[in-house]
This record gives C-alpha cells, structure tokens and sequence, in this order.
C-alpha cells in the first residue's frame, strides 16, 4: 500500500470530505497556508470560501463551527494548539458540547475542533499541553487522537461526517511519521479501540503518541514479560471492552497519559477498569503521565513529561 | 418601510401579549410553577418585540435575557405556550422539560440561547456566515444588553462579521444598568453605538420605548444586510422597570435604585405609550385595546392551563437522546 | 459559639482581610452590591476603591487579579457562578496557574477567585457546574471548598493570606447554613482534612455540598454500618494522609463528587488511594458523581447530579 | 520631549543591538543552541525600541511577540544576556532555564509574557490598576501586532482602561500581517487606531519604521498616563521583513509573500533610516556608527560564550520551587 506521512494523511482526509460534501469548509488562522501541513494546499483547490483564513479571534472561530453547523454545515474549526482550547472555552466546553442537549436534543452540531497536541519540542507551556481530560471533563464532545497517518485519515473522515461535536486531536510529534494509507474511500468508526500489539502478562494503554513508547517498552521487555498495547483511538467514545478483555486476561494494567496526571484520562480509566474488573486485577494498575506541572520551557521538560524509562518501569512494578 | 394599520395592531397585540406573558411568568415564579429563576422584561419589552415582529420566519434571532426572551419570540410569531411549559419544567414543553429557559423553535429562527452572557456574539456570527453561504437572504438579528456589550466576544464577532459582511444586525438593549452596575460604571462613553465605528460599522441609536422607530430602525437593517451590505448596529435606549432577577434587590452601588428615577423610566412605559399613539391616531378604539389585552389574557390562561395540565418529565432515557445525536 | 450563616461567614472573612491589609481588594461585577450576598454591604466600610464593581468582562476581571497580584496586591475576584470560569479560562488556567512557574518562580500572584457552585436548584448547565476537576487539571492553583460556615471563613482568610492563586468554591446550596462562627481571628491551613464523623466500617470522602448526604447516609445507615465522614475541606493541597489513615482502618472508600464523573476528583481521588493502599481495600472503590451528562435545566437534574439514594447504595454496595 | 544628542545615540545603539541580537538568535536557533522557535524582530525593531528606550525603570513593558521581546528589553536597559541564556534553556537564564522564552526582570518592569496572543491585554490592565493603586507614576506600556488586536481581550481590557482612566498605552506594532493573514483578511478598516474610538481613547498612527517618531508618540502618551489622564493609543505602522517565525515558509493565502513587497519593506530598514538620519544630522559619525555595531557585536559574542559555557540546569527540585510561592 502507499504511505503517506501523518500530516499528508490529514490533509488528503479534509480534501476527501470537501469534495465529498459540500457543506463542509474549513475555517482557522492561515489554514490557507497552513501552520503544520495539515491544510496546505487545499485553498487552491477549493477556494476562500471554503478553505477561510479568519482573523486572530479563536472565539469567533469556534463560534462559527456552534452556529454554521447548526444551520446545516459541517465547519471544521482549524484552533492551531490545543492550548488555545483554553482562549475560547466557552464556545467549545459550554456551548457546542452542550447547545443540544440543553435545548433538548432537537438539534444537531456537526462540527470538528482539530488541534495539535503534544510536548517533547521544548515549546513551554502553552504550546505542548495534551488537553484530553478538559474535553473529557465536558460530555456532549467525542473526542478522537489518532497515532498513525492510516487513523489520522479514517477518525477524520469519521469525526467529519459525525452529527456530533469532534474535538481532533493530531500530535505533533507524529505529523512527519510514514505508513500505510490505502487510495480508496475507508472511514474508522468510533469507538473501536485496537490492540497494537498482542501480549498475554500486561495491558498498556497508550493513546496517541504514548503509543509509540508502549510499543518500545513491550519490545525492550520482550524477553521478559508478554506485553498488550491498546491504542484506544476515540476516548470518547471508549472502548472500554476491548480494554477490559485485554485486562481479564493479562491480570496488569498499565495507562500512559501525555496529559497531567490530576484528574487525568488514566485515573478514568483506572477507574473504570477498577469498577468493572476489581476481581481481575492482580496488581494495581499503574499510571504514567505528565507529573502534576505545567509544561515547562527547555529541559526541563523532561522532568515532567512521561519518559520512555517510566513506561519500562511501570511494566516492571506493576508485574513485580 | 411603511407600516400598515394591520402591523401596527401586530405590534401592539405583541406588545401586549408579551407584557401579559412576563407577568404571568412573574406571577407563576412566585408561585413556584416557573422553576429556577426569572429576569422581568418589564419596561424594555419593546426592542424584541419591534425588532423581530417584521423579520422573516426564517429569518434567525439571538434573544436577548430579558424575559427570557419572550419578547423577542412573541415578536417571531412563537406562541409562547410551548416556552412557558419548559420554563415550567414540563415534558410538553419545548425542550421535553429539560431545557429550564432554553428552548428552540427551528422552524421559526429561535434556534436557542446559552446562558453565559455575551456568548451571543460568536454563535451569531457562526449563523450569519452560514446564511451568508446558503444564499437564501436569511438574516441574523442578535439582540443583547449594555452589560453583554462588554464582553470580548463582542469584539472578535463584530470584526468578523464587518469584515465579512454578514447579514447580521446587532441590537443593543441598553437599559442603562447590567444586573447591579449602571453603565457609568461600565462604559466610557454616552452610547454604546460607538463600539460600531471600530469596524466601520453603521450604528444608530433610538428611542428604545418607541416600538415603532425600533421596528424602523431593525427593519432598515435588516434590509441592508439583506441586500448582502453587511452587518449594522441598532442601540435602543430602553429601561428595566423592577430588580435585574426576581428575588435580587434592586440596587447600584449596594443602595436603592432611585425611586424617583424608576417612577421617571416608567412615566415611559413602552406598552402605554404605543396605546396612546394608537389611540391618538385612530388606529386602535378604547374597545380594540380592551379586546387586545382580554385576548392576551386569554391567552396566558389558557397556557397556564395547559401547563397545569402537563405531567413533568420522568424519563431518564431523554438523557441520551439528547446528548448525541444519531 | 455564636453562629453565623455560610454567606456571612465568607462576608466577614472578606471584612477582617481588607481591614488587616490594605493590599487586599475585591472587584467583580456588582460585588457592592452582591448576588449572593457574600459581599452585600462591604462598600459601606471600604469603599468603591477597595470594593469595585467592574463591567461585565471575567477576562478582564481575571486579568486584573492577575496583574495586580503581581505588584503587590492581594486581589479577590469574584467570578460569581463557577460556571463563568470558562469564558476567563485563559487567565485563570493558562495565566494564574503557570505565569509563576513559566517565569522561573521569581514572582508570587496572591490572588483569589472565588465563585459560586453547585447544582440542585433547578438553574439548569450554564448555573450549576461544580468544576473541581477544571481546576485541579492545572496545577499552580490551590482549591478550597468549605462545607460549614467556620470553614467558609477559616478557608478564606487562609486564601486571601496565601501567596498563590486560590480558587475559592462557595455552594450556592449552603449560603443560609448556619453554625459557630469564633469571633476571634483564625484561619484553616490549606491540606488538613476533618474527620466529620467517626466510623469503622467504610470511609466516606465528600467535598463541600456532598458532605450533607454522606452525614446522612451515615445516620440512616448506622444500625448497620459504623460510616466514617472525611470533608477534604481543600482538593488542592489535598491531605490524603488522614484519608489513607481512614481506608486502612475501614477497608472500605466511597467518595462523591458533585462534579461531572468523568476525569473528576473521584477518579483521582481512588487512583491515589489505590496507588498508596490497594492491599488494604476489601472492596472495589467507589463513586458516586454527576453521571456523564451536561446539567439539565428543570426536574431532569434529578437524574443526573448525585442523590442521597446513590450514596447510601454505594455505601451498601461497598459492604456488600 | 525634546531629545538630546545622548537620547538619539542611545536609540541608535538599542535599534543596532536589537539587530545584532536578533540576528545572533536566528543564527543559535539554526545551530540548535536556541531552543524550541524563534520569531525574528527584524524590520519591526522600532516600535519596541523606540516604546521603551525613554522609559523609567519602574515602568511596566508587556513585550511583543516580535524577537520575543529583544526590542523591548533592549530599549527597557534589560541586557539580554540573561534572557538569551534561558532561551537557549541554561541553567544561568533568567528563570533557571525552565521559562523557554519567556523572562522575567521585575527590578526593570519585565514582568514576563504569555504564550497565548492577545494575553496582553488582561494582565495589562492590572498592572496598571496596581500602578494607579500604588500611586509611584508607573506606566504600563504594552506592545501588541495588529493580528493580537483581533482577540477579544482587547475590548475588555481596553474598556476597562478606558473607563477607569489607568496608566496604559496600549503600542500597535502594525506590521500587516499576522503570521500568513494579511491585515486586509483580518480587519475591514484602514488603521487600528480606530479600535480606539470604541473607548473615546486618543489615537495616533505613527511611522512605526522612524523609531523617533515611535518614540515621541509613545513618550506623550506615556507622560498623559502619568499626569491620570487614561489611556492612549499608538498605531505603528511597521514591516515584517521575513517569515512569522524561523521554519514557516513566508506566505498568505498559501502564496509566497510578493518579493517586491519585501523588497519594498526592507528599503524601510528602521536601522538603517536612523543611522543615515543622525549621519546627515551630523549627531554621528561614520565612525561612531561603526563603533557602535563593533560593540554590538562584541556584546553577542561575549553573551554567546556565557552561554557556551553555562551549564543546562538538571534539579527536579526547581520544578517544586517554581510551582507554588511558600
Ligand atoms: C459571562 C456571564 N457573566 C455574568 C453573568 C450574570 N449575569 C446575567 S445577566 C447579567 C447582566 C446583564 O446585563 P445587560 O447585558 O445589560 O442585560 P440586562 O439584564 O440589563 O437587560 C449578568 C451580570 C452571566 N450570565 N454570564
Ligand atoms: C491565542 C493564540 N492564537 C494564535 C497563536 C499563534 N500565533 C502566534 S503569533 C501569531 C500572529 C500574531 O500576529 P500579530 O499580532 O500581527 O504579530 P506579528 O507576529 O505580526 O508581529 C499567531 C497566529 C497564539 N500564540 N495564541
Ligand atoms: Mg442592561
Ligand atoms: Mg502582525
């Protein structure tokens, strides 16, 4: 099959969907230029009028994805960092997570919020957070975070056709990875969770660019422990069977989260693990995630965002 | 445009009616059938009624607080019933009992209100360009408070929406004070209309008591934005007769309002001064007027029935209906 | 002890502070006036200099606490509905959470936000949040949440005397609540849990409003169960120690949450405990939360926000 | 202010080192001794500059983004050495090497910067309700790019400002463009002065390229502050001579910028337009000028040996320290 880099594979999801329909249009900052590749290129081929550079004004943005939306379009508002979630949280966590439900579910929002995501670039603070519970935290969104270009395209496809609000969250540290992405038309439905790697001794689940490490660990550990690696793909929706099957037999979980640690998507899911599986567990589960900081500039990163040496580690205690 | 007698009677039974709903909705508060809470439209009624009694059916409003909005959907032509019955709590109401004060009526350009102030601005934007888009000549009338206008999210939609040039008309009801906080403290300077020059936009400022020159002054508007020239600003000077909420005191600066100054605002009662015009012109009878407002009254009564009669929402399963859709 | 209500508690806790520094000053919208009355009268005896009535700006507002904060001042904000968080969520989740941190910890940002939270009045999704786990995904902030009168007060001053920005949740559920009230100065020191009733059998943690049920279900239960109260009184810094102490003695933890379950406190919550003293739980935690739904406005709430029946199944079911 | 021949060659000197630093960053970024991103000043030195050369040292800067802040620091007496350490992550930085690019020198009213654009406005409002409280004369300058003055901040802060009549000068560093958005695609007027008129603020617009002419319209604005008189506005008109930040290509609405414009912009250089200004003047020599670039140059290169040798910080500890105040 032919690859294509994450980004490209993003890109070519937008450029298959406004082709497709043409209620969908793109809106954010330069999206005509395109801050990470992800939308460059499109404007030539359909146009300012779907493909709209807006001003510096992440609030009439997302605005307009709750509004156009509720009118019959399906805006995909380009937020550049997911850190910038937090300069129109209103729109996003009040008004399109719940402008439906509180008016009683007659109407539809079919609107995607795509940011990028992610630390190991030295950026600071706010441009590196991994915002996934302050979505979580707000039902009424879905929430997708691919790890590879092939479900970069397919959970975009996904979250574009959905009726729902999508947050999209691609990571930076992945927008240059390669791999397969076929020609014709797939979507990847929500809420199906796959298992990376199959292993019989412990569970790792590893959203987005956590992945990456779980599979390393599990490689690294091989000769010692049999390691799963789940990659969850939507945490909202959850495919929290999946997960549970992996757990009812490896009896040890591990969760990676890129996101603070405090109130994160790991201590959910322990949670939940532990409500449905308490009886299955043969150890506690063990969580790696940003320490409980914000992000900081330079090297110091590295003290606080999850390290490869963590992952290894907590396979270890937690089989110890 | 030229009013005709028939809108005139239009505006004025709207006036009515939405004056006979808001007491109700105080009256039915106090009696603990409206649930949660209720902020009066009395005194400032006549910006909703006479900016959206001659828009479009599919034309969109944003309403504004003030009753919740009744002003502004009696003014579309939504009967109030189905409103009332959710503010009540009821599962024959709007939002099947679920919403509180929020309720939609798509087919009628109510599609819903939040409930943070100012959170107005951006959602109007985001209907004004998809009107825009659709090319159907719908127009968005996004009414708000001197309070609202000083929210960021005035500017950033503002901005876009004159740049653009999105068929939207904003309408500032400025009744002088935002829940406890005269606009002296609020606002630099004399009219609100001034935020208008920052993006070169239109404004004018009206006498908000007067329905029909609010009804003008919209309705140039909304024309002009009809006709594809962009966004404009209406600011109605207008007033809060009783408390920002039911059950909050009356007050700036931690003192009484001016009993004086509330007696002076409501020597200009819109209600009032729309029937003597009407009656002064020949357009209305004493007995016209009179049946208007037993109408209306019939009306709240009738509604009130219904809501009497309507059982309260007991189905958990209206939870994820309502959440996500298919 | 002469006894005052919740509001006057936090009324007078403002009071003796602006009285005892200068530095201290509140501003938010029509706080000389007060919605909840929290702050009604405070003008009378300090002036609008001290006691400002802003427009209708929370970004403004937060920047201001912000800014001051860093010259010197020991502003209070006054968010009023907690809620409201979301449209200044920058300065307070980005800004007065990390300006210290990002800065290299040179400066100091005395600040306090309080605002008002809480559901069970009908006030629908925009009125009623209790965003605890909004808060605590960012750490840099400390969060109190009194439950009493005398903790009203004690957890304010603390808050104003702190040199961090303090999110201070008053619940519009205990506003009227009376209880003793010392004339005397005093102050709670921030991660000191109360014990609220002594138990052997399970350990009930309940934040602010939540307290009420467990106390209940205590006493409705206590023929069967020996339930014991734990009121955490601040989430961040969280004394988990007095908790810890109380699970291991019971073997039993139920913890409520009146915030969205998702990503909450409880989560974190039984995560910790599950880390530091998994061998000594004869049970599965559990939870009892806002279910995963925005608020609905009317007599739905019921459905969604915590109910006593739920707290005393839990505790049954914890036993079971 | 009537400027003297020091005035002018210390201007000169801070616009000529801004440059040579600027440029030393670019070069350190390619190197991976910088790290993370760099967004240049060059071509938009003046209006940093020429804000905050004349300055008290207890006046408050919010920096712009452009150079992260080397105009303003420079002009402000702040010697980058500090700030450039921690850019490039060392542990003798200004913040220990955890800030990234952000820095802080209180005793020079550098109190720091967000990330977030449009930040500015909030925080600055409260520096200057504290300078107002305080009653010492501080003035808070805040420097901004036209693409900031889309953020809704904008309208509350200044608002706020405005209304309580604070120590603020809010710079317009007007460079047309925001990172690939021209101003005509963000703004439907010709000046962001008009921004002001929402607020009765005065405004003026000024050659953001001539650092003279920047530093008289700031310097009056900034003594009005000081007397209470509230706020004012300064538009700067200014350039970008290259692309938003080292790594992006240089483009709006996904097409290379046009070289001529650029070619056009970069026949403005602000340093150069002041050097032939005072050489002409007859305030410096030939060799003046170039004594003054030789110690600028000297200045990098005895900052960048600091930071060759300055280790990169490795306690945890700091972390801790840093979160919260005892
Ligand atoms: C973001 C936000 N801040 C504050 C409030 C509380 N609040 C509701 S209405 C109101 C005053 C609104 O004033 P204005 O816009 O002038 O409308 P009016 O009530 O005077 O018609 C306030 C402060 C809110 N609902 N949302
Ligand atoms: C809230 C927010 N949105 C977007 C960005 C990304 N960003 C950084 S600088 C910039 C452009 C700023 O333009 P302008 O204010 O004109 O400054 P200039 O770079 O032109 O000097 C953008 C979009 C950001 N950092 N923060
Ligand atoms: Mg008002
Ligand atoms: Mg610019």
């Amino acid at each position: 099959m032919r690859e294509l880099m994450y980004l490209q594979a993003i890109n070519e999801a937008l450029a298959e969907e406004l082709e497709r329909d043409e209620k969908v249009f793109l809106i954010g900052e330069g999206v005509q230029t395109g801050t990470f590749g992800t939308t460059t290129g499109l404007v030539d081929r359909f146009g300012p009028e779907r493909i709209m550079d807006s001003p510096l004004s992440e609030t009439a943005i997302a605005g307009v994805a709750v509004g156009a939306s509720m009118l019959g379009y399906r805006p995909v508002a380009d937020l550049m960092f997911a850190d910038f979630m937090y300069v129109c949280a209103d729109e996003i966590f009040l008004k399109a997570a719940q402008w439906r439900f509180m008016h009683g579910g007659l109407q539809t929002l079919p609107c995607v919020f795509m940011a990028n995501i992610g630390a190991y670039r030295k950026l600071g603070n706010e441009h590196s957070q991994c915002p996934f519970s302050l979505v979580l935290r707000s039902p009424g969104l879905k929430l997708a975070a691919p790890s590879d270009p092939y479900d970069a395209k397919g959970l975009l496809k996904t979250a574009i056709r959905d009726n729902n609000p999508v947050v999209y969250f691609f990571h930076k540290g992945l927008l240059g990875m390669s791999g397969p992405v076929p020609e014709e038309d797939y979507t990847i439905p929500f809420g199906q969770a796959v298992v990376r790697r199959e292993g019989d001794d412990v569970t790792v689940v590893a959203p987005s660019f956590m992945g990456f490490w779980a599979i390393a660990a599990a490689e690294e550990l091989k000769d010692r422990f049999s390691v799963e690696v789940i990659d969850p793909r939507t945490l909202e929706p959850l495919d929290l069977d999946t997960i549970l099957v992996s757990v009812r037999k490896t009896g040890h979980l591990v969760i990676l989260d890129e996101d603070t640690e405090r109130c994160g998507f790991a201590a959910e899911l322990a949670m939940q693990v532990m409500e449905k599986a308490f009886d299955d567990l043969d150890a506690p589960i063990k969580r790696v995630c940003a320490a409980n900081y914000p992000i900081p500039g330079g090297v110091m990163e590295k003290y606080v965002i999850p390290q490869p040496e963590q992952v290894m580690a907590a396979i270890e205690e937690v089989m110890a | 445009m030229k009013f005709e007698k028939e809108d005139l009677v239009k505006l004025y039974r709207n006036l009515v009616r939405t004056r006979a709903f808001d007491e109700a909705a105080v009256r039915w508060l106090a009696q603990g059938k409206l649930l949660a809470f209720y902020h009066p439209a009395q005194g400032g009624e006549a910006p909703g009624v006479g900016g959206c009694t001659f828009l479009r059916d599919d034309d969109i409003v944003y309403p504004h607080l003030r009753g919740h909005g009744l002003p502004h959907m009696i003014g579309k032509g939504i009967s109030p019933k189905l409103y009332l019955a959710e503010h009540c709590g009821k599962a024959t109401g709007a939002a099947g009992g679920m919403g509180g004060f929020h309720s939609v009526f798509p087919e009628k350009g109510a599609l819903g209100a939040g409930g943070t102030i100012g959170s107005c601005f951006p959602v109007s934007v985001g209907w004004a360009l998809a009107a825009k888009k659709n090319g159907r000549g719908q127009v968005v009338v996004c009414f708000f408070g001197d309070g609202s206008a000083n929210r960021g999210t005035w500017h950033e939609a503002a901005n876009m929406a004159a740049l653009w040039k999105l068929p939207v008309v904003w309408v500032c009801e400025n009744n002088g004070v935002a829940q406890f906080v005269p606009i002296e403290d609020a606002y630099p300077l004399e009219d609100l209309s001034n935020l208008a020059s920052a993006f070169g936009m239109p404004a004018v400022v009206v006498d908000g008591q007067d329905v029909m020159a609010v009804a003008e002054a919209v309705t140039a508007a909304v024309e002009r934005a009809r006709e594809g020239k962009g966004p404009s600003f209406v600011e109605c000077k207008t007033a809060r007769f009783g408390p920002h909420g039911i059950g909050n005191p009356d007050k700036v600066h931690g003192k009484d309002r001016d009993p004086r100054q509330i007696e002076e605002l409501k020597r200009r009662d819109p209600v009032a001064l729309f029937r003597s015009r009407l009656l002064e012109q020949g357009v209305l009878t004493e007995e016209d007027a009179e049946r208007i407002s037993r109408e209306a009254e019939a009306e709240v009564a009738e509604t009130e029935a219904f809501i009497d009669q309507s059982p309260f929402p007991d189905d958990p399963g209206m939870l994820d209906r309502a959440l996500y859709a298919e």
